[in-house]
C-alpha cells in the first residue's frame, strides 16, 4: 500500500496550444507546482502541492493554464464526502490537528441573502446621491442619553462632555489583522488606506510596527491574551484600544504565530525574542470574569486618560445578547462582534467549521437586547465576519450596527484567492507570508490603491442604496428594521431578526 | 522627459516584461505566433536580471549625454527630436557595437535578425512602454525624471 | 593678392567626427552665431568608418552621411566644401585657403583628423594599384580599380583596424587577401595574443592569409600597375592590389610654423584649448589627455573624437566643459566575430591584475585588467552584450574589489555591481559619461 | 379583537397644513381655518381631517381636557371606571356636534375635565402630573377596547374624524369655538382604513401635530423611542413626530432650535463652516440624537400652548410657506391657504429645509430660540 493516500486536490491543466515556454509560472508558483525541463524544452505541471491559487493562471500572459477540482472522484456518498475522506487520510498520516485557513467555508445558511432592502416609491421621493448629500459620517463610543445646551437660545453652548468618539467617513473599518499573519507591505497597505478612506486599521495582536505608528490616528490597536507589543505608548499611539476576547473563526481558542516567521522586526514590533513561537493563550489569565474584564477596560482608560475608545471584541457564540450586555455595562464605549465566517489565520478546522453562530443573529439580538434596557446609546456595537458586498454592510446596518468590520474582503482586494493556506507561510500573493521573495509581489502602492478603490466603490454603493430608501444619512439607516424584509426565513428566525417577511 | 524607473523592491521577477516588449516589437503582435514563428527574430528590448531575492527589469535609460549616440559612427543612434527617446535607426546601423561598448548599462543587444543593435525605443506611439503596462507589480513606473 | 576678408565668429576646419561634435557643441550652448566650416573632401559629412563596407557592398553611397543632409543649414552652419586650408595664421588669426581666399576668425576648432603613413622604405608605392584607405574617394577608386581590372588577390599592409575592415571588405569582394603584418600578431596594439589569435582564426575561416613577422619590402609593377610584392622575407606574393593600412598619424601639417604647440599632434589640454588662446583642437589631429593615466598621446578613435569636439564646441561658445580624457576602446566586427578592446589590454608590470576566461571552441574570451582593484582594461570577444558595463566602471573608476569574482561570469550584469552604483546607473536620470 | 382599526402597517399619506396664531391672544372663531385649509381640497381625500385649538376652554384651564371616541358604550364604561379611579373629573359632556350631510355614522365622542388625584401623585412620586397623565392616555388607548383618546392638553383640544376638513369643521361646529390657535389637517391617507382615531391633529398633553409626508427613518425612530418608554402604536409618523418633541423638549429640556436641529439637522459640511460653539452643539446633536433624526420627506406644524412651529426636512422635499399681518402668523402648505384668509400679507417667506419657523405667544414664555422668525 502507497504510504501517502490523499489525493491530489486539484489538477492543474496546460493547454498546448497555448502554452509558450515563458515560464512565468514556474517563477511564480511557492509551491513548486510548475518545474521546466530544459531537455524537453517545456513546462511540466505536477498537481499534487497545487492550492488553487490561481497566481499562475493570473500571471500566465496566454490563459494557458486552468485549474479544476480534482477529476478523481470518491463513489458518491453523502456522509462521506471528499473532503471528509480526504481529512481522514490526512489525520491517519500526521496524527495531528487539521488546520485551516480562512473563515468557515461550510453550507450553513447565509442570513444576508435571505433579508432585502426597501425602496422609495411615489410616496416618498428617492434621493439621488449624485445631486444631493448622502451622510456616511458615523461616530463611534459611547454616548450620553440626552445633551444639554446652556444658555437655551441661538449663542447656546454644549454643556455636556462627550466621551471620546471615532469618526468614520465610511462605515467600514479594517478588520483585525496582525503584523506576522499578514506581511509587513501587507499591514502598511491597510494603514495607508484606511488613513485615505477617512476609517481604521487595526493592529490585531501583531503590534504596532514603527513604520505604522505615523498612521497611528487610524489605527486601532488591539490588547490580546498574548499581550504582544503592549506598552503605553503603544495604547496612547492610537485612536483606540480594542481587548480582544474572541475570534469568530476560533471561538475559545488563542493563536499561534510560529517561531519561524518571528524574524527581527516581528519579534521587535511583538516585543518577544526572535525565533520564538507568538503563543496567544485562548482566555486573557487576567480575566476570568467580567469584573476582571470591568478592571482591564478602566486600567486601559487610565493609561490613555479617557481618550480614547475601548473597544472589546468577542465571538459570536450562543448567548452573545447577555454577554455584550455585560460588557456594556462594565465600560465598554464599542462592542465588536465577530461571527463564525470571520477570517484567520490559521485555526483547527473543526472549530473553525463547528463553533459560533451567524452575526445576523448575534447582531439582531446584541441590538434589541441594548435598547430593551435603554443602554444602547451607551456603545457602539462593530460587527464582523464574512461581510462579502455593500449590501451586506447596508443590511448589517439597518439590522442595528453602527459599522461593520471586514477583513476577507480587504484581503482579496489585495489579490487573497482564498486557497486557505496561510497557515503555510507560502502566500503566492505576498500577503500571508514573511517569505521576503513572496512578500515583495504586493506592492504597497497598488495594494492601498486597490483597498482605496473598494471603500470607495462600497461608498457609492451604500449612498444609492440609501438614496433608494429615501434616505440621506446613516444615522437614519441604523438600526431602521422597517427597510429590510424576510425571505425565505422561518416565523422564529423573522422574530430574532425582528423584521417581517416580505409581502408584510 | 519620461523614463522607465525600476523598483528592484517589488520586481517579481516574472519576465512579463521581456515577454510583452517581445510581442510588442513583432511582426503578428499575437503573443502565441510570436513565441512559435517569430522567436529568435527578435531581442526584447528590456531584460530581467536577477539574482537570489533582488531582481529587476533593466532597458535604455535613454541618457541625457548618451554615450551611445556619441560613439555610433553611422549615426544611426540618434535622439527622437520630439521626445528625447535615443533610437537607434536599423537602416543605417551596420552593427559595429560601438554602442554596445559604451553603453553603461549594457541596455543594447546584437538583434538577433539583422547583424544590428536592438534596444528599448519607448514604444513610441503607445502611451506607457509595453514592458511597464504589463507590470503586474507596477515595479515598472513610467514618469517624469528630471534630470 | 588681397581679397576682402570675412569674419567668422566660428570657424572649423574638417567635416569629419570631431567637426560635428564641435557644430553640435556650440549648438547646444548657442544657437545661432554662424559657423563656418571648411573642409578638403567635397562631400556632406560622411561616416569615415562607413568606407570599409561600402567598399565591401554592405552599404550604399546614400547611406554614407554622418548626419541628414540639412545638417549644415538646421544648424546655421556656412559649409566651404572642397576648399583645402593651407595655413593657420595665428598672429592675424586667420585662415589661408586653398581658393587664394582668407577667413578671418574668432575662435578656430581645428579637427583635420589624421593622415595615412605610407611607409617611406617600401619601393613602388607609387604604383597604380596601390592605395591608402581612409577616404570616401579612397574606397570609391580601389571599387573602381578592382571591377576594371578584376582584381582576384590583393595585400594589405597592416593588420590594424583598418587594414582589417580592408581585410573583411576585399572578402565580401571575393578576393583572396593577405595581411602583412610587421608585429608577431595582428591587433598588437589593441589585443593580447590570445585576442590576436582568435581573430586570426576568424580571418583564416574568412579564407585570408595572415603573414606575421613580416613586411612588404617591394611592389612589383608592370607597365605601371601592381603585380604583386615581395616581402621581407623574400617571399613574393602574386596580387593586383595593394591596400596600405600601417596607420595614420595626427595631421598638423597646417600649423607647423604656427604659434601652435605640437609634438605628435597639437597639444590640447582638459578644454581641448590650443597653445594659441581661441584655437581648439579635436579628433585624430589632436594630442589630448589619456583617461587612465593622465598622459598626452593621440588616441585616434571614433568616441573620443566625437567627446573631444563638443566638448571644444561648449568652450569655444562660453560655457565651461571639462573633457575627461580619452580612452583607448574599439569595437570590430572581424568577420562576424565580434570584439571589444578597452584601455589597457596587454599590462606589463606587476601592480596590474589579470581576470581572464577563454572558451577555444565558442569562441568566447574574456579578459579584464585591474590596477588598484580599479579596471583599467577589458578584452571581450563572442559574447559581448554587457561590455559597456565594464567600459562605464573603468570611466567611473569603481572600485571592484567587492565583486571581482562575478566579473567574469556568465550571467555578469548591472546586478553585480554595489547597489550604490547600480541605483546611480538605473535610476533613470542623465548618466556621468 | 380590537376595534380600533390601526393599520398593521406604516400608515403613508399625503397632506394639508394650516395654522393661524394671534400672537397678541386675541381670540378668533374657527371659521377662518376652515376657509384657510378648504382651497387645498385636492391635498386629502375625505378620509380624515381634524384641528387643533388653543385657548378654548378658559374656564377649565388647569384641568386636562380629554376627547375621547367611543366605538361601543362597553368602552365608554371601561374608560370611565378607570378615569375615575385615578383622575378627579370636573366635568364631563358629550362633544356638540351638528349634522353634516357628508358625514356618517360617527363614534360616540364625549369630553371629560380632569386632574390627577393626590393619592396617584403621591403613589408616583418620581412622575410629574404630565407623565402620569400619558401613562393614563396610552393605558387606555392601549389596553380598553373601543375607547381612545384623541386630545388630553389643557385649555385646548383636538377635533377630528373621517372626512374632508372643513365638513369636519362644521361637524364640531368650531365657528362657536374662540382660540388663539388654530391647526387644520387634511388628510390623503394611501393604506389606511378611514378611522376617526386615525385622522390628525395627533395629540398629547399640549402638543398636537399636523404633517405632511413620509418618514422614511420611522423604523429607527420608533425603536429609539422605544428606549424611552414611548410605545407607537398607531403607525404613524405624526405620532413619532410627537413623542419626540415630548421627549427632547419638555423631558430632555432642549431648546425647540436644538430639537429642530436633532430632527431636522443641518449637513455635515455644514456644521464643518460654523462658529466653535455652534460646532460642538451641532456635533453632540448629531452624535447622540442619531434615532431622531427625520429622514425623508416631511413639512410639521407642532401646536403648543404657547405658539405654534413649522419645520421642513433638511433638503425641504415638501411645500410649506409662511405670513403674517399684524398680529396674525399664518403657516400652511400652499400660499393660496393664506391669501385666502388674509389676501394682503405684510411679510410671506418659505421655509427653509431644517430651518424651524416660530410663531409664540407675546406675553406667553418664550420656547427658548425663535432664531428662525
Amino acid at each position: 500500500m502507497r504510504k501517502w493516500l490523499v489525493q491530489p486536490e486539484f489538477a492543474v491543466e496546460r493547454d498546448p496550444d497555448k502554452c509558450i515556454q515563458c515560464q512565468v509560472c514556474v517563477r511564480q508558483c511557492a509551491n513548486d507546482v510548475h518545474t521546466y525541463d530544459p531537455q524537453e524544452e517545456c513546462v511540466l505541471s505536477d498537481s499534487r502541492t497545487c492550492v488553487a491559487c490561481h497566481r499562475c493562471a493570473t500571471l500566465c500572459p496566454t490563459g494557458a493554464i486552468s485549474i479544476r477540482r480534482s477529476l478523481l472522484d470518491f463513489r458518491p456518498n453523502a456522509n462521506w464526502t471528499d473532503g471528509r475522506i480526504r481529512d481522514l487520510y490526512k489525520q491517519a498520516e500526521s496524527g495531528g490537528v487539521l488546520l485551516s485557513g480562512m473563515g468557515n467555508d461550510q453550507p450553513f445558511p447565509v442570513y444576508w441573502d435571505r433579508m432585502l432592502l426597501n425602496a422609495s416609491q411615489v410616496t416618498n421621493p428617492s434621493i439621488d446621491p449624485l445631486r444631493e448629500p448622502m451622510e456616511l459620517l458615523t461616530h463611534l463610543g459611547r454616548k450620553p442619553d440626552s445633551v444639554r445646551v446652556t444658555p437655551l437660545d441661538g449663542s447656546g453652548r454644549l454643556a455636556t462632555r462627550l466621551d471620546p468618539q471615532l469618526e468614520l467617513k465610511v462605515p467600514i473599518m479594517f478588520s483585525a489583522m496582525s503584523y506576522g499573519s499578514i506581511s509587513y507591505h501587507a499591514s502598511i497597505s491597510l494603514a495607508r488606506a484606511a488613513k485615505e478612506v477617512g476609517t481604521y486599521g487595526n493592529t490585531g495582536e501583531g503590534g504596532l510596527h514603527k513604520d505604522i505608528r505615523p498612521y497611528g490616528e487610524n489605527m486601532i490597536v488591539q490588547v490580546a491574551s498574548g499581550r504582544f507589543g503592549v506598552d503605553v505608548d503603544y495604547l496612547n499611539a492610537a485612536a483606540a484600544v480594542e481587548i480582544k476576547i474572541g475570534q469568530g473563526a476560533k471561538p475559545g481558542i488563542g493563536g499561534h504565530l510560529p517561531g519561524e516567521k518571528v524574524d527581527a522586526a516581528i519579534s521587535a514590533t511583538r516585543m518577544i525574542p526572535q525565533g520564538t513561537d507568538a503563543l496567544s493563550p485562548a482566555p486573557h489569565h487576567d480575566i476570568y470574569s467580567i469584573e476582571d474584564l470591568r478592571q482591564l477596560i478602566y486600567a486601559i482608560k487610565e493609561a490613555t486618560r479617557y481618550a480614547k475608545p475601548v473597544s472589546v471584541k468577542i465571538a459570536a457564540v450562543h448567548n452573545v445578547a447577555a454577554i455584550a450586555s455585560g460588557i456594556v455595562r462594565a465600560g465598554a464605549d464599542i462592542v465588536a462582534i465577530d461571527g463564525y465566517r470571520g477570517g484567520t489565520g490559521a485555526a483547527p478546522t473543526m472549530i473553525r467549521n463547528h463553533v459560533g453562530i451567524p452575526i445576523e443573529f448575534a447582531l439582531a439580538a446584541v441590538d434589541s437586547r441594548l435598547r430593551a434596557e435603554g443602554i444602547r446609546n451607551q456603545a457602539s456595537i462593530v460587527v464582523a465576519g464574512g461581510f462579502r458586498c455593500s449590501a451586506d454592510v447596508v443590511k448589517a446596518i439597518a439590522l442595528g450596527a453602527d459599522a461593520v468590520y471586514i477583513g476577507t474582503a480587504a484581503l482579496v482586494a489585495m489579490g487573497c484567492h482564498l486557497c486557505q493556506k496561510c497557515y503555510t507561510g507560502k502566500c503566492n500573493w505576498g500577503i500571508a507570508t514573511q517569505d521576503p521573495y513572496l512578500t515583495k509581489r504586493l506592492n504597497p502602492e497598488v495594494a492601498t490603491r486597490r483597498l482605496v478603490n473598494l471603500l470607495r466603490g462600497w461608498a457609492h454603493e451604500i449612498k444609492e442604496m440609501m438614496g433608494g430608501m429615501g434616505i440621506n444619512a446613516i444615522e437614519s439607516l441604523r438600526g431602521n428594521r422597517e427597510h429590510l424584509r424576510g425571505v425565505g426565513l422561518t416565523d422564529r428566525e423573522l422574530r430574532i431578526l425582528d423584521i417581517k417577511a416580505a409581502g408584510e | 522627459m519620461k523614463r522607465i524607473v525600476a523598483k528592484e523592491e517589488f520586481c517579481l521577477g516574472c519576465r512579463l516584461c521581456e515577454i510583452h516588449c517581445l510581442v510588442q516589437h513583432s511582426q503578428s503582435k499575437q503573443i502565441i505566433k510570436v513565441f512559435r514563428s517569430e522567436r529568435g527574430t527578435i531581442v526584447p528590448g528590456c531584460h530581467v536580471e536577477q539574482s537570489g531575492l533582488v531582481s529587476f527589469a533593466i532597458q535604455c535609460r535613454h541618457c541625457d549625454e548618451a554615450p551611445c549616440i556619441e560613439a555610433c559612427m553611422t549615426g544611426a543612434m540618434h535622439r527622437d527630436p520630439d521626445t528625447g527617446a535615443v533610437l537607434c535607426d536599423q537602416d543605417k546601423c551596420v552593427g559595429c557595437w560601438m554602442c554596445i561598448m559604451v553603453c553603461p548599462v549594457g541596455a543594447i543587444l546584437r538583434g538577433s535578425a539583422k547583424q544590428v543593435a536592438s534596444k528599448c525605443d519607448l514604444c513610441l506611439g503607445r502611451d506607457t512602454p509595453a514592458c511597464v503596462a504589463n507590470c503586474p507589480n507596477e515595479a515598472l513606473r513610467y514618469e517624469e525624471c528630471d534630470t | 593678392m588681397k581679397s576682402a576678408t570675412p569674419k567668422a565668429p566660428y570657424a572649423i576646419i574638417g567635416n569629419s567626427v570631431a567637426a560635428v561634435g564641435g557644430v553640435t557643441g556650440i549648438r547646444e550652448v548657442d544657437s545661432d552665431t554662424p559657423i563656418t566650416l571648411v573642409a578638403r573632401e567635397p562631400h556632406h559629412t560622411y561616416s569615415r568608418p562607413l568606407i570599409s563596407y561600402l567598399l565591401g557592398g554592405k552599404v550604399d553611397e546614400g547611406r554614407m552621411p554622418y548626419r541628414p543632409s540639412d545638417f549644415y543649414d538646421k544648424n546655421h552652419v556656412r559649409p566651404l566644401l572642397g576648399v583645402e586650408v593651407l595655413r593657420v595664421d595665428t598672429d592675424a588669426r586667420r585662415l589661408e585657403m586653398s581658393n587664394g581666399t582668407s577667413l578671418a576668425f574668432d575662435k578656430l576648432l581645428i579637427a583635420v583628423g589624421g593622415r595615412p603613413i605610407v611607409p617611406p622604405d617600401m619601393t613602388g608605392t607609387d604604383a597604380q594599384g596601390v592605395f591608402t584607405f581612409t577616404t570616401w574617394d579612397d574606397a570609391r577608386n580601389i571599387k573602381a580599380y578592382v571591377e576594371k581590372n578584376a582584381v582576384r588577390e590583393a595585400v594589405v599592409v597592416g593588420g590594424g583596424l583598418i587594414g582589417l575592415k580592408s581585410v573583411e571588405a576585399l572578402v565580401e569582394l571575393g578576393i583572396r587577401a593577405t595581411v602583412v603584418e610587421l608585429a608577431d600578431r595582428i591587433l598588437s596594439i589593441t589585443f593580447d595574443r590570445t585576442a590576436s589569435d582568435l581573430a586570426t582564426k576568424s580571418l583564416r575561416k574568412a579564407g585570408v592569409e595572415v603573414r606575421c613577422n613580416n613586411t612588404v619590402s617591394e611592389i612589383k609593377r608592370q607597365d605601371g600597375r601592381v603585380t604583386g610584392v615581395v616581402l621581407r622575407d623574400g617571399t613574393e606574393v602574386p596580387c593586383s592590389l595593394v591596400i596600405l593600412a600601417v596607420g595614420v598619424v595626427p595631421d598638423t601639417r597646417i600649423v607647423q610654423g604656427s604659434a601652435i604647440q605640437t609634438d605628435r599632434g597639437i597639444l590640447v589640454d582638459d578644454h581641448l584649448r590650443t597653445s594659441v588662446a581661441g584655437i581648439y583642437a579635436a579628433g585624430d589631429v589632436a594630442q589630448a589627455a589619456d583617461l587612465l593615466d593622465g598622459s598626452k598621446c593621440p588616441i585616434p578613435i571614433f568616441p573620443n573624437a566625437y567627446r573631444q569636439g563638443l566638448v571644444a564646441g561648449h568652450n569655444m561658445a562660453g560655457e565651461e566643459k571639462t573633457y575627461e580624457g580619452g580612452l583607448a576602446m574599439n569595437a570590430v566586427d572581424i568577420c562576424g566575430l565580434p570584439t571589444i578592446s578597452v584601455g589597457i589590454t596587454t599590462p606589463t608590470g606587476d601592480e596590474y591584475e589579470v581576470l581572464s576566461l577563454l572558451d577555444e571552441k565558442a569562441p568566447a574570451y574574456k579578459k579584464i585588467v585591474l590596477k588598484h582593484d580599479r579596471i583599467v582594461g577589458a578584452i571581450f570577444i563572442g559574447p559581448i552584450d554587457r561590455a559597456g558595463i565594464v567600459t562605464g566602471l573603468i570611466k567611473q573608476r569603481v572600485n571592484v574589489s567587492g565583486f571581482k569574482d562575478v566579473l567574469l561570469t556568465e550571467d555578469f550584469g548591472l546586478i553585480s555591481l554595489p547597489t550604490e552604483y547600480r541605483k546611480h546607473v538605473v535610476s533613470g536620470t542623465g548618466i556621468a559619461i | 379583537m380590537s376595534s380600533k382599526r390601526v393599520p398593521d402597517q406604516k400608515d403613508i399619506s399625503g397632506c394639508a397644513i394650516a395654522g393661524i396664531l394671534c400672537e397678541s391672544g386675541r381670540r378668533i372663531t374657527g371659521e377662518m381655518i376652515i376657509r384657510a385649509i378648504t382651497p387645498m381640497r385636492d391635498r386629502s381625500n375625505g378620509l380624515g381631517g381634524g384641528f387643533a385649538a388653543y385657548g378654548i376652554y378658559p374656564q377649565y384651564a388647569d384641568q386636562y381636557a380629554l376627547h375621547i371616541l367611543y366605538d361601543h358604550p362597553r368602552g365608554k364604561q371601561e374608560a370611565e371606571e378607570l378615569l375615575s379611579r385615578r383622575c378627579i373629573v370636573h366635568a364631563d359632556e358629550t362633544v356638540p356636534t351638528r349634522p353634516v350631510e357628508a358625514i356618517r355614522s360617527g363614534p360616540i365622542l364625549h369630553r371629560y375635565f380632569v386632574s390627577i388625584k393626590p393619592q396617584e401623585l403621591k403613589a408616583n412620586y418620581d412622575m410629574t402630573e404630565d407623565d402620569i397623565l400619558v401613562r393614563l392616555v396610552m393605558g387606555i388607548n392601549a389596553d380598553i377596547d373601543g375607547a381612545f383618546v384623541f386630545s388630553s392638553g389643557k385649555n385646548m383640544g383636538v377635533f377630528k374624524g373621517v372626512g374632508y376638513p372643513e365638513d369636519i369643521g362644521r361637524f364640531f361646529r368650531l365657528d362657536e369655538y374662540e382660540a388663539y390657535l388654530w391647526t387644520a389637517h387634511g388628510r390623503f391617507p394611501t393604506n389606511t382604513t378611514g378611522w376617526w382615531g386615525g385622522a390628525h391633529p395627533f395629540g398629547l398633553l399640549d402638543w398636537s401635530v399636523v404633517h405632511n409626508g413620509e418618514i422614511s427613518s420611522y423604523g429607527i425612530n420608533r425603536r429609539y423611542l422605544a428606549n424611552f418608554g414611548y410605545h407607537c402604536t398607531l403607525q404613524t409618523d405624526t405620532e413619532v413626530v410627537t413623542y419626540l418633541f415630548d421627549l427632547l423638549v419638555r423631558k430632555h429640556g432642549l431648546s425647540f432650535e436644538a430639537a429642530c436641529m436633532a430632527m431636522a439637522p443641518p449637513f455635515w459640511n455644514q456644521i464643518d463652516r460654523m462658529s466653535p460653539e455652534r460646532r460642538d452643539v451641532a456635533r453632540a446633536i448629531r452624535a447622540v440624537y442619531g434615532g431622531a433624526l427625520l429622514n425623508g420627506p416631511f413639512s410639521v406644524l407642532v401646536g403648543h400652548s404657547r405658539g405654534m412651529v413649522g419645520f421642513n426636512d433638511r433638503i425641504k422635499l415638501r411645500p410649506m410657506v409662511a405670513a403674517r399681518k399684524d398680529d396674525m402668523f399664518f403657516i400652511a402648505s400652499e400660499e393660496g391657504a393664506i391669501r385666502e384668509v388674509c389676501p394682503h400679507p405684510d411679510s410671506v417667506q418659505h421655509a427653509e429645509g431644517g430651518v424651524p419657523i416660530v410663531g409664540k405667544l407675546r406675553n406667553g414664555r418664550g420656547w427658548g430660540p425663535e432664531s428662525a422668525v
